[in-house]
Formats: C-alpha cells, structure tokens, sequence
C-alpha cells in the first residue's frame, strides 16, 4: 500500500542552493509514486521552515517525511519532533544528508544536484518501508549496587546516596577502607590517610540510605540496566556486632597466631580479631579458616571469655538478593604477586619490603607505632634503596604499563624515612621520573633537594644479602658507572595489578578485560567510566593504576554516571533493534553468536531477542544466512530499495 | 579393509533391537556406475546394502527430509536414524550439529573410510567409454575397476578415476561416528588445492572468460542447492523454492520479499546466484563435491567452495566440520585476523 | 568528443565512524568527486555480502564499505566480523574475474575526513579507466 | 522423396543455408549441446543424447512476453514483444525430440494459440537423424510408440549409411531445404532402400531398455493417486529440476516481472521454465501447499506423464529420450518407477 511522504529539501541558505539546485530536487522526487508532497525552504530548521513541515504533513496529510537538509547528526531530532508535532510516528521522519555528504564538497552543481537527488530518493525508499515504531521503555529499580569498599567504591556509594539514593556497598573483606586505611601519609600534602578517610568510613556505616554488607561477595549478577538482580554471599563472622563490645578478651585467650594481613604479615594476628582499630563495622570477626573448630570441644575459648555474648558459633552463611538499577565496580588493586619478583630477593630477605609493608612501618599505628625499624632485627636503617619500576614498564618479563604512582609514593617514602631517620641515606634507583599532576614535580623536587634523597638513573642488576646487609648492585646511567650499596633496606615500588579474583569477578559480569586484566571501559576517550554493557560503571585501580585523587574523581564520575540512571523511573531504548522472522530462524545460532551484548538467545531452536539489550547493530543480520533477522526500519529490503536510488536505477 | 558382511551385521542388529527407525545406505541403482539411496527398514532387506567407490551420494542431505517429516507428525517417532557417512559427509554431520539444524540424539552414525580409495567419478569414466554403456562393473583388489561393455572388457586403475575431490581429500574417514569399519589412516595430499591453482593462475579477464562461460550454462535446476546438505533452509534466500510463509503471513511481509536475482537464467542473474551460495557455504562446505557431481551441465561449482575453503584455512586458519563446538567462520573472528586489504 | 566516463561508487559507511568522518569532511569543505553516494549502515557489521553483489548487478562501477578502526566500533565487535566477511568477498569477486579495484573496504574514524576524501578520489581515479562494469551488471 | 547425400558434400548443402539460423548439436568438454553453427565444415552427427532437448530452441527458457514503462500519472505503456522473427534449421535432432516437440505443438496450440511458441516453430525446420547406435543407454523409445526412425514432427529424416547419409524429406519446408542445394542429392536407389530398411531393423534391436505392457499403465495409475508407493519412490528424491528441466516435453513456465528501472517504474513481463518437482511450484499465497512433500511431486510428475496427458491428448507425455534416468543424481529411474506401477497390487 502506498505511502504519502513528504520531501522537503533545505537552501541552507546558499549552504546548498550554493551547488545543488534544491527546485530540481524537490520536482524530481514528485515523480516517486509514494511521495505526496515536496518542497524546498531557505532554512528548514528555523521556526518557519518547521511550521512549514508541520503545516503541509497536516494538509497534504502525509504519514512520512523526508528532510534533505544537514548532517542527521545535527537536525534529526529537531525534525523528528517537529513530524511528531503534526502527529505523525517520529520514526517516519528521515533524513537526507545533501549538505555535509553533497553540497560542501562538490563544485560541479550539475553533478551535485543529480548526487542530492540519488541521497534524497534513496532515503524516501528507506523512508517508505518505515515503520512507526515506539521507544521501549524500561522499568526502573532505583537503587544502587558499589561493589569495593575501598576509596572509590565509598566515594561512590556516598555520592549516590547523598543524592538520596539507596546504595549497597559490598566489600569482600572484614572491613571498608581497602588499601588507602593502610597507607601512612599521602602525597604530595603529607597529610595523614587514615585521618582523612575514617571520617568517610563512619559516614558510610552511619548513613541511613548504604546498606553496608562487609565480609560479603557477589556471587551472580542477572538483568540488565535498570533492572539487575544481584546474589550477594555474606559469610559468617561469628560474632554479632550489635554485641560485640570490643573488649579484646576473645582475643587474649585465642591459641591461634597467623600473619596479619593488614600489616602485609610485618605483625601477627589471632583467629578471632578485628581486622585494625578504625575498622567499619567495628566489630572482631572469627576467621573460620585458622580457627581450631567451632565446637567447644576442639577450643571454645573465646566463647567462653565473651561477656556479652556475641559469639555466635551457629552463625551460617547467607545469600542475600538484591534488585538494582546500576552498579559501580570499584574492585581495587593488589601489588604484583612476589613470586614474580624473586630477582629481587624479595619474600626471600626480611628486610626487602614492597611499598605497602614500608606504608606500615611509616604509619603511627603500624607494627613499630611509626619507627623505621628493620623487621630483621628491629635495628634503625641507616641506608635505604628505594627501586622504582619493579614489575612495572617490563613487557618482556613483567607488566607492559607504567603504575604510575610508584614514583610519587616512592619520593615520599624516601622523604618520610629522612624525616623519622634524618641522619640516614636514601637511595632511589629509577627510570625516569613521572611526576604530572598538582604540585607532584615540586613534591619530587622536595624530596631531592630538601630531604637530600639520592636519585640514580639506572636499574637494579643484584640484591644479595652479606653479612646483615643487604648488598644492590646498580648502574648509574647517568653518571656511566656501576654502583655498589650496602644497604639495610631495600623497598620495592611493586607494580599495580588488577585485584586478585577480578578476572573471574568480570566473567562473571561479562565486562571485558584489557590485556593486563583492568576492566576496559566503553571508550577509552569518551566513555571513561562505562562499561560496555550498560548500567555497569568503573571506579578507582579496578580500571587502570590511579593515585587518591584520581580514584575518588572516577569515582565521582561514575557515581553520577549511575544516578542519571536511578533518576528516571523510566529508561528509553531505541526501537531500532533486531526482529526475527520465526518461520526462516532455523536456530543456528551464528546470530547469538555474534550478539556483543547477550541480546540473543536460542528458545525452542529459534533465535529471541531481547529488545531492552540490543542496540541494534546489525551485525546479527548480515551474519544470518537466511535473512531471519533484520534491524526494524534499517531492513535489507530498505538497504535494496536505497542501491536502487543510490545507482540511479 | 571394510568388510560389507560386518556392516551388514550392525545394520541387521540394529535393525532388529529397533534401536534406529531405518537405515539410510546404499543399494545398487539401474546404473551400474552410481549406487542410489536405500532406505532400509526391516532387517530382511540389509542385503541390498553395498559399500564400493560407486557410493558417490553424501546421504547426510537426507536428513533434512527426516527433520521436516519428524516436523509435520503428532507423535514423531524420536528413535535416531542410521546413516552410513564417508569422510567428508561425517564433516557434513559436524556442521549440522555446530549449526544446531540435528542433535546427535538424531543420528546413528555408521562410519565408513575411504581408506585410500574414495568415489568415482562418472564423468571421467565415461570419457575413457567413449559412449559406450557399462553393463557391469567389478573392483579387483581395490587397485583397479573392471568395466564390461557389450564390445569389451577394460580395466582403468581406480586411481585415474577417482573423484578429485578424493584425490585431495586429507581425511578419508569420519571424524564422528559411532560404529566404525576401516582404517584411520590420515592422508595428507602435498597440494590439497592443487586443482584451484589451474584457475588461480589465470588473468583477471582469463578468469572472467572462464566464470562466464561456465555459469552462462547454468539452467538453475538448484540440483546443486538441492543436494547440498548445507542447503537446509527451508526458503533460499536467493530465490525463493520453498516460500516459508504460513496462514499468519501478512501480505505485507509477502510484498517485502526482496528478489535478490530473477529466475531468468541470465549471465548476472546466475552469478548473483553462484556467488551468494559460495558465500553462504564458506566456512560451511566440507567439499563432497556433490554440487558439481550432479551438476547436469558440468559447472566446475566446486571450485567456487573449494576457493573460500582455501581462504577459509590460508587468512583464518579455518577448516570446516572438524569440530561442531566450534563458532561457525563467519560468527568469530581474531585479533589478527588479517586487514592488509583494508585501507 | 564523447563525455568522460563517471564511476558510479555506493559506498556503505558506519554511522559511527566512516559516515561522521566524510561529515567531517564537509564541515571542512574539502572537495571530492561527486561520483559516489553514501548509504548509510548501523554498522559495518551489518553489511551484507548480498548488499554488495546487488550493487554490482544493479550497476555499480565500485563499491566501498567503510566502518571504524578495529578497537573502536561502536559496537565493540562489528567490524571485525565485517573485516571477515569482507575479506572472503573480496576473495570471490577477485576470484571469479571481477576486477579487484572495484570493491573496497576501509576504516575510516569520524576524525579521518581527510583520509575519507583521499580514498574517494583516488577511488574515482582507479575506476574510470576500467569503464563501465558490465561483468555483473543486469541487461538493462 | 527419397534422397542421397555424401558425407562429403552435406558442409556444401549446410553452407547453402545462409538464410537460416543452423543449430546442431556440438560438442562441448564432455557435452553435447545444440548450438548455432558458425563452421559447417564442423558439423558432426554423431552426437549422444543432448543435455537439453531442441526444445530449448523451440521453446526457450526465458521469454519476454512484454515490455511496460509507467509514470505517476497517466496509465502504464505496454509494448508486447514477440520474438524476432528468423527461419532456423535444427539438424541431428533425434526422434524422440521430435516427437516431444509435436506433443508440446498441441499444447502450445490449443486455443488462444501461444503466439510467442508459435512465432519460433513456424520458423523454425526440424532435420532427423536415424538412432544407430541409440545415443544414449536409457532410451526407450520403443516401449512410449516411438523409434530409432520416427518421422514423427520431422520435416527431414536423415540416416547415416557410413560414407553417406540417406534423406527422407517429410514436408513441403524439407523440400525448400534440399531445392536449396539440389545438384548434391542424388535419388536413392532401391539398393540403398534395402539398406535402409535394414539399418532401421538393427536400430530397433539395440533399444535394450522397455516398459512393460504400457498400454494398462494410466488405468493402473487411476487407482494409486492415495498410494504408499510413491512416499517410498520418492524417498530419494532432493527436489531439483533436473528430470523436468531436461525433459522435451515438460513445459511447464512460471511468469514474471523483472524491473529495468525503478523510478520511473519500467520493466518486462518473463516466461520463465518452472517445475513441478520445485516446492514452490503449487504453493498458495496462503501458505497452503497442496503437494507438500516429494512424494505428491513425483506422483504429479508420473501421472502427468503417463494419466492425465493421456487423457486429454491420447499420448503419453513422454518420448523415451532416457535423460530424465541418465541425470538423476539419485538413481531415480522412470523405467523401473513404470515397472513397478504395473506390478503393484
């Protein structure tokens, strides 16, 4: 049946009429059969260019409109709203592009008018099979999902929930804070980490719209956008907080000692404990793992030292359900494995650190109360090797990438050693300095000159350890000799790897990883802070090596990049998407397989779609060798007609 | 050696504890250089069954026509079919499966090598007959084949008369089956696209001459299509055979059917046609080289699958029907999948 | 003397990449022969080998597909399947005897309107001394 | 009239013809072919079966019926096309084909008469050649009411007697042929008559293949239209069109449109071959397919042969050219499917 479209072609002032003869144009297309109306304007897309449309659609009443004007890039939407205006389907109206694609980069107007002619009757063709298609609207559940309790993951969730938001944050371990709670001072202000984060922390544990689940894992995430589903694993702690008065009994009569993971095993902990002082929720949990067993029998002291009752040994895992609209991955960092770095005696000599270990000598409330002590024999360091790059800028043995913060963290710990240990030497080997951002180069540069750290170009070949001493064998590039330190420390800056466990995290969420294993973002200019698949947002080293300030902007980003989700009760998806024809699918599956975003799949051997999911690339349909399955109003049998138009056929 | 007695045995067996509904093999046809399909149903008639080089059919084809009957019965009887398979036809079985159009549930698969032999191929015989007609054929110890017309009795060794597709066939035996009779025995052919090379060296315009000439024969019989075990769509994108319409297609979605090439068997028509089937079986073909055997008007259509099957293995280190978990050529892709062509 | 030969070129551009790239090389009034029209594609993914062998027998002189850069479709993977599927066409068609000059593929980012305008000059100037395309081309 | 011809002056003869088109068949790879004869000299008669019957000359595959031009206002413009009008000689056509070619004659011929079929068999002179040796192993002429030297629709029967050819003109057209060269003919003596009778005697006996008593086959087929039988010949049948494409009597067409031009919409009208053995040949646009499986196919195939065609014209449709058996990729073998039929209880 046929089609009344109407055909307006734009002057664009001489921006077309300049080399296409647009009369022409529009008398030409009231040749097509479909084509009710046509007629050319100086500047379509002013006020009265657009009653214009909106007049003729109404007394022509036409179904369908052709603009032939500009890029669809800049105007689609004014004209789409414009045909809706004069109540017609907004997907009814196409648009030519005789502008940017004809009359800007032709001279000939013979031949430019009759190239706008083949454009604009290629898009009637297109427009003509057009059909009125409706946005999908997708249902909201405005709540959000962090997943990391560290920096970013806790400035996420903040974010979202002061904008009055519900938030879950899940953390994995006992306590929030990640690796920042763990960090001495921080570069280049000096100002003290755990003062300016506990403060987040208790906002967190006391805010009435986070619902904070530490010790607890996501195990599975299903939906999509707006509407994920997300099962949370809590693992039992065995004590109850609400009882627990941190009276630190439990721990007195705990038999068991294993290394403190949150002293990088510089200390010792017990099987009941609580992971540091400032830990959110404050509370000691009982690692199942190291503790002798849960009945009385086997220990039981704890138990029976807990006044008030809060142990629980009955305590069981639970999986808790959770519905979200978007989610924020903010999984974190760990140092490169020191397996990997044995050249460096690392692991092997007690008094070879890597950053993080020097963090909690550095701290006030690390293992020595801040003392630069050598974990070998508590002695004070006279001489310190810093190594820059271990593990980092290494393609061929170790990571490819920069970790960026290592010169930073580095130049501060050597600044701080001096500060506690001011009659000692410290030594960086490095291999060049990267120092951008606010005040770093200057926070270098104070390091050197005011605190006297030796800085050498060069790399480390040996470590060994003679006689109490750790001995570095170096090259100074610079200066062209080898070098040869007797040290009493070595600290290792320890390249920045993805977090252990978050690869197969991310199959689980179907994000895809870059070749280190960071989460890749949707485009790494313009969609910093997305995923591809959308709903899904990055935040903090989970994405690539960060420092503070980085960490807590993306956090930010991805934060609000969340909220603009949980904001619409509604979500609108383009209805240009796949569409299967169930009597040709024979289920092959080739389309499924192709689908970059899971929006196929095989039901009673024929393909499905799901409409909310599919973005409408088409790649399905080209792959289909039986023509099953088309992309609504982008059909073959448009792409047909427009070869027609386009050959002047 | 296969032994025909033995598969006449598993087929009797099977046959009797009802475990395949019947068996799809060969029989002897009235022509005494090709075997026909036989459809065997009850264990008195195995003894039509034959194994020899004259077995050309890939019966894999005939699956579809099962899939179809299962389709329209109430109560499908879901017991699988046996079918004898070769080689190449077991790679067929692969593709079905990794394109999900069979279960293995649906199939019971009587594998049988090839060994170092392989088909005949009629065309090249009847070029050593001269026209004569054969009255009876026997195999003398699998080296030769002794034909007997009314004037005489000659004796070509099989080797000369062997399909091509045989002669650079690089698994003469089934890479999936559950009985199985004969060697395994990989053969690896020096050049296995040696025959493309005739036309590869060819010039642009030699090249065209030599389509040209070719497809301009083509009276769209679609006995190639019809005999693919590839070709399973029930409409043919290209033209339709089969218009897969039902009550509820609207007479819009009729009017929206895009006739790709016309049904005149002209030059453009024929390689719009030739063309997209190429397409279509690229990744896909496993080169039974049934196409150009039944081909009424010789078109080396092999040479078109055999081509994409080259760049298929040479570009994307892809071979067709080896594994049916595999994602199919054109639904994957590599990293480094090469782009020199693209600028 | 007789009028000089015009290619007729359809070239299926990305609305992503390709299409916003000779958008850009609009804006930046650069020049090119008028001898091609765009049709424009989701993606280069969704080009199929039929679009392109229709073209030619409906007449195309040349035909071009042009998508993103590898790594930066838009939609994260269509292109490479595209780069696939192209490269098997391109196989074929330069298999059976058609001149390989006249089907083309490329990626072309919407920062490359430079590039979008050389390809199509240089395009034009490949196909006009091979003449009309008769080889695929329907009897009119 | 009866006459002789030396093989070597019958180029001398062919090259007289200038004002015809001279199809003979022709060896091409491995097939022969009927084509346009550029070289008499060429000539050879002593051809197998051809792949397609003569009846691609007679009866193309593809014939355009009309031409239409539209515009948006205004009412089409129709141009009907009929095939150029060109005199053509088809030589070496076996009797079987020529046979075929009458039966499709009364087909084409019922009123309205088809002008497009009728303005090329008006045109065109049918030139026989004598079946010795049979050109193919399948032929059964004999058991469908034909032979090796049927003059059956032929306007000349030629026979080849070793170094020469015996020419027995049947028409008023063959006599125009032979006028245009007479000085090669000499009258055939009663000796070659002899031989004559002879060669046509032998040529009968080498037909091997028959069908058994075909005169009760259409009443026996009344009775097997809702028959198991054919489920269990068709079985291994794939649905291609060879047994109907290349068989000279099959005339089933299909009728098209094809587009030239689609702004302003202009185009032809096409007649195309079509088959019944196609899915798509009954096809309803309901979706409804009244044969919906290979097995009504073959029976259509059959029964159209050897029932209905009867029934309406008193002959089989069927000459015995064997191709329909030669070709068939599966072995399917119209002999023994007849065969069958006559023993089926």
């Amino acid at each position: 049946m046929k089609k009344r479209t109407g055909v307006f072609v734009c002057h664009c002032g001489i921006n077309i009429a300049g080399t296409v003869d647009v009369k022409n144009v529009a008398e030409e297309l009231m040749k097509h059969s479909d084509v009710a109306h046509s007629e050319d304007y100086v500047y379509m897309c002013s006020d009265p260019g657009q009653k214009l449309i909106e007049n003729s659609i109404k007394e022509h009443n036409l179904d369908s409109v052709v603009v032939s004007c500009c890029s669809p890039n800049l105007h689609e939407t004014t004209f789409r709203n414009c045909a809706k205006a004069a109540g017609i389907n907004e997907f009814q109206c196409e648009i030519a592009n005789i502008r940017e694609q004809c009359s800007w980069v032709h001279k000939d107007k013979l031949k430019a008018t009759e190239k706008a002619k083949k454009i604009t009757r290629s898009t009637v063709e297109r427009v003509v099979k057009n059909k009125s298609l409706e946005p999908i609207s997708i249902p909201v559940t405005r709540r959000g999902l962090v997943i990391g309790g560290g920096i970013a993951g806790i400035q996420a969730a903040l974010d979202m929930a002061n904008s009055g938001y519900e938030v879950v944050l899940v953390e994995k371990s006992p306590s929030i804070g990640g690796h920042m709670i763990q960090l001495s001072e921080t570069f280049p202000t000096l100002d003290c980490s755990q003062c300016i984060l506990t403060p987040k922390m208790v906002e967190v544990s006391k805010h009435p719209k986070i619902k904070l689940l530490t010790y607890s894992e996501v195990q599975e995430i299903t939906g999509y956008v707006g509407n994920f589903k997300a099962k949370i694993l809590k693992k039992p702690t065995y004590v109850d907080p609400d009882k627990c008065t941190l009276c630190d009994e439990c721990i007195d009569v705990c038999p068991i000692v294993v290394p403190n993971e949150f002293d990088l095993g510089l200390t010792g902990r017990k099987a009941i404990y609580i992971p540091f002082p400032q830990a959110i929720p404050a509370t000691f949990t009982l690692d199942i793992a190291n503790c002798p067993g849960l009945l009385p029998i086997a220990c039981g002291k704890c138990i029976d030292v807990c006044e008030p009752g809060a142990i629980d040994y009955d305590m069981k895992p639970e999986i808790i359900e959770e519905e979200i609209g978007s989610i924020v991955l903010a999984t974190g960092y760990d140092l490169y494995d020191k397996e990997n770095m044995k050249e460096y005696g690392y692991g092997k000599y007690a008094d070879v650190l890597d950053g993080l270990q020097f963090e909690r000598l550095l701290s006030a409330s690390g293992p020595t109360m801040g003392e630069v002590l050598r974990p070998s024999d508590h002695k004070v360091p006279k001489e310190v090797v810093f190594i820059q790059c271990v593990g980092s800028r290494d393609p061929e043995l170790h990571c490819a990438y920069c970790s960026k913060i290592c010169c930073m963290y580095t130049a501060k710990h050597a600044m701080l050693y001096k500060h506690h240990v001011p009659d000692g030497q410290a030594y960086v080997f490095y291999i060049d300095i990267r120092s951008g951002g606010k005040d770093y180069e200057e926070f270098v540069q104070r390091a050197k000159e005011e605190d006297g750290v030796v800085y050498l170009r060069g790399k480390v070949s040996k470590i060994f350890e003679e006689n109490g001493k750790i001995t570095v064998w170096g090259v100074d590039t610079l200066a062209g000799k080898d070098i040869e330190i007797n040290a009493d420390m070595v600290v290792l800056a320890t390249a920045m790897r993805p977090a252990k466990g978050a690869e197969e995290f991310a199959k689980k969420l179907k994000v895809s990883l870059d070749k280190d294993g960071f989460l890749s973002e949707a485009h790494p200019k313009l969609r910093p802070v997305e995923s591809v698949t959308s709903g899904l947002f990055f935040a903090g080293a989970a994405q690539a090596p960060k420092d503070i300030p980085e960490a807590v902007a993306q956090a930010s980003g991805a934060a609000s990049k969340a909220i603009i989700i949980l904001s619409q009760d509604h979500l609108f998806h383009s209805p240009m998407v796949a569409k299967v024809s169930l009597n040709l699918c024979t289920g092959c599956g080739m389309c499924v397989d192709v689908c970059p975003y899971d929006a196929l799949s095989l039901k009673d051997n024929k393909a499905e779609v799901n409409e909310v999911l599919c973005e409408g690339c088409g790649t399905c349909s080209a792959t289909c060798l039986r023509a099953a399955i088309e992309v609504k109003n982008i059909t073959p049998v448009q792409i047909y007609e427009m070869i027609d138009a386009s050959v002047g056929g | 050696m296969v032994n025909l007695e033995e598969i006449k045995k598993e087929a009797k067996k099977i046959l009797e504890e009802g475990k395949v509904k019947y068996i799809i093999g060969y029989a002897k046809s009235s022509k005494a250089l090709m075997a026909a399909p036989a459809f065997v149903k009850k264990p008195e008639d195995i003894d039509k069954l034959i194994w020899d080089p004259t077995c050309f059919q890939n019966l894999v084809k005939f699956l579809l026509d099962e899939k179809r009957k299962k389709a329209r019965e109430k109560e499908p009887d879901t017991r699988p079919v046996g079918i004898f398979v070769k080689g190449c036809d077991s790679r067929a079985i692969n593709v079905l499966l990794q394109e999900k159009f069979i279960t293995r549930e649906d199939v019971y698969i009587m594998g049988l090598s090839c060994e170092d032999l392989g088909v005949l191929d009629e065309k090249k015989i009847f070029k050593k007959l001269k026209g004569e007609k054969p009255e009876k054929i026997e195999f003398d110890q699998r080296k030769n084949i002794v034909i007997s017309t009314k004037e005489k009795t000659i004796k070509i060794p099989l080797k000369e008369i062997l399909a091509e597709r045989c002669l650079e066939c690089t698994s003469s035996f089934p890479v999936i089956s559950d009985v199985f009779w004969g060697d395994r025995n990989n053969r690896s052919p020096k050049e296995p696209f040696k025959s493309l090379e005739q036309i590869e060296s060819l010039s642009q315009e030699e090249k065209w001459d030599f389509w040209q000439q070719q497809l301009s024969k083509c009276i769209r019989c679609y006995a190639c299509r019809s005999v693919c075990p590839m070709c399973y769509c029930d409409e043919c994108v290209v033209d339709s055979i089969n218009l897969a319409i039902t009550a509820d297609t609207t007479a819009e979605e009729k009017a929206q059917k895009i006739k790709w090439i016309e049904k005149s068997p002209e030059s453009s028509e024929n390689f719009g046609y030739h063309l997209v089937r190429a397409m279509h079986l690229a990744g896909r073909c496993i080169d039974c080289s049934e196409c150009e055997r039944v081909c009424p008007v010789d078109i080396p259509i092999r040479f078109l699958n055999k081509k994409l099957e080259k760049v298929a293995k040479e570009l994307f280190d892809y071979k067709a029907g080896l594994d049916p978990e595999q994602p199919s050529l054109v639904s994957s892709f590599k990293d480094e999948d090469p782009e020199d062509f693209i600028r | 003397m007789a009028e000089e030969f015009e290619p007729k070129i359809i070239a299926f551009l990305c609305k992503w990449c390709s299409s916003a790239g000779s958008d850009l090389a609009g804006v930046s009034r650069m020049k090119y022969p008028p001898n091609v029209v765009p049709i424009t594609v989701m993606c280069s993914g969704s080009v199929s080998p039929l679009y392109i062998f229709n073209a030619f027998q409906k007449g195309a002189d040349g035909v071009l597909v042009s998508g993103c850069h590898p790594g930066d479709c838009h939609y994260i993977q269509g292109n490479f399947y595209a780069r696939r599927r192209i490269a098997l066409v391109k196989e074929l068609i330069e298999y059976i005897g058609l001149e390989p000059q006249r089907f083309k593929m490329s990626w072309v980012s919407a920062a490359e309107g430079k590039k979008y305008t050389q390809i199509i000059q240089d395009f034009v100037q490949e196909l006009k001394p091979l003449g009309p395309q008769k080889k695929l081309r329907r009897e009119k | 009239m009866e006459k002789i011809l030396t093989k070597k002056s019958f180029p001398a003869w062919v090259k007289k013809l200038q004002s015809y088109t001279v199809y003979s068949p022709e060896k091409q790879e491995n097939l022969w072919s009927y084509e346009v004869i550029q070289n008499p000299d060429k000539l050879n008669l002593e051809h197998l079966n051809t792949v397609l019957a003569p009846k691609k000359i007679t009866y193309p595959q593809r014939e355009i019926f009309l031409q239409f031009n539209t515009s948006k206002e205004g009412k089409p413009q129709i141009k009907e096309v009929l095939p150029e009008e060109h005199p053509a000689v088809i030589f070496g056509v076996r009797p079987c084909d020529a046979k075929a070619i009458t039966l499709t004659d009364k087909v084409f011929g019922e009123e309205p008469k088809d002008p497009y079929y009728w303005s090329r068999r008006n045109q065109t002179i049918l030139v026989g050649l004598t079946c010795n040796p049979p050109p193919s192993p399948n032929c059964f002429c004999l058991s469908v009411g034909g032979s090796p030297h049927s003059k059956e629709g032929l306007d000349i029967l030629m026979t080849d007697m070793g170094d020469k050819y015996h020419i027995d003109s049947l028409t008023k057209k063959g006599e125009k042929l032979i006028k245009a060269a007479e000085n090669l003919f000499k009258p055939a003596s009663s000796k070659d008559k002899k031989e004559l009778e002879k060669i046509q005697r032998e040529s009968e006996k080498k037909i091997k293949r028959e069908v058994k008593d075909i005169k009760n086959i259409p009443d026996k087929l009344k009775d097997m239209f809702e028959s198991p039988f054919w489920d269990e010949e068709a079985m291994s049948c794939i649905r291609c069109g060879i047994c109907t494409y290349l068989c000279p009597t099959c005339f089933c067409f299909d009728i098209t449109d094809e587009l030239t031009s689609t702004l302003p919409l202009k185009g032809k009208r096409v007649r195309t071959w079509d088959t019944c053995q196609f899915p798509d040949f009954t096809m309803h646009s309901s979706g409804h397919n009244p044969r919906p499986d290979k097995a009504s196919r073959l029976r259509q195939r059959m029964l159209h042969k050897f029932q209905y065609h009867v029934e309406n014209y008193q002959d089989y449709l069927c000459t015995g050219c064997g191709r329909c058996i030669s070709l068939c990729p599966m072995g399917i073998d119209i002999i023994e499917i007849l065969n069958k039929v006559r023993e089926h209880e």
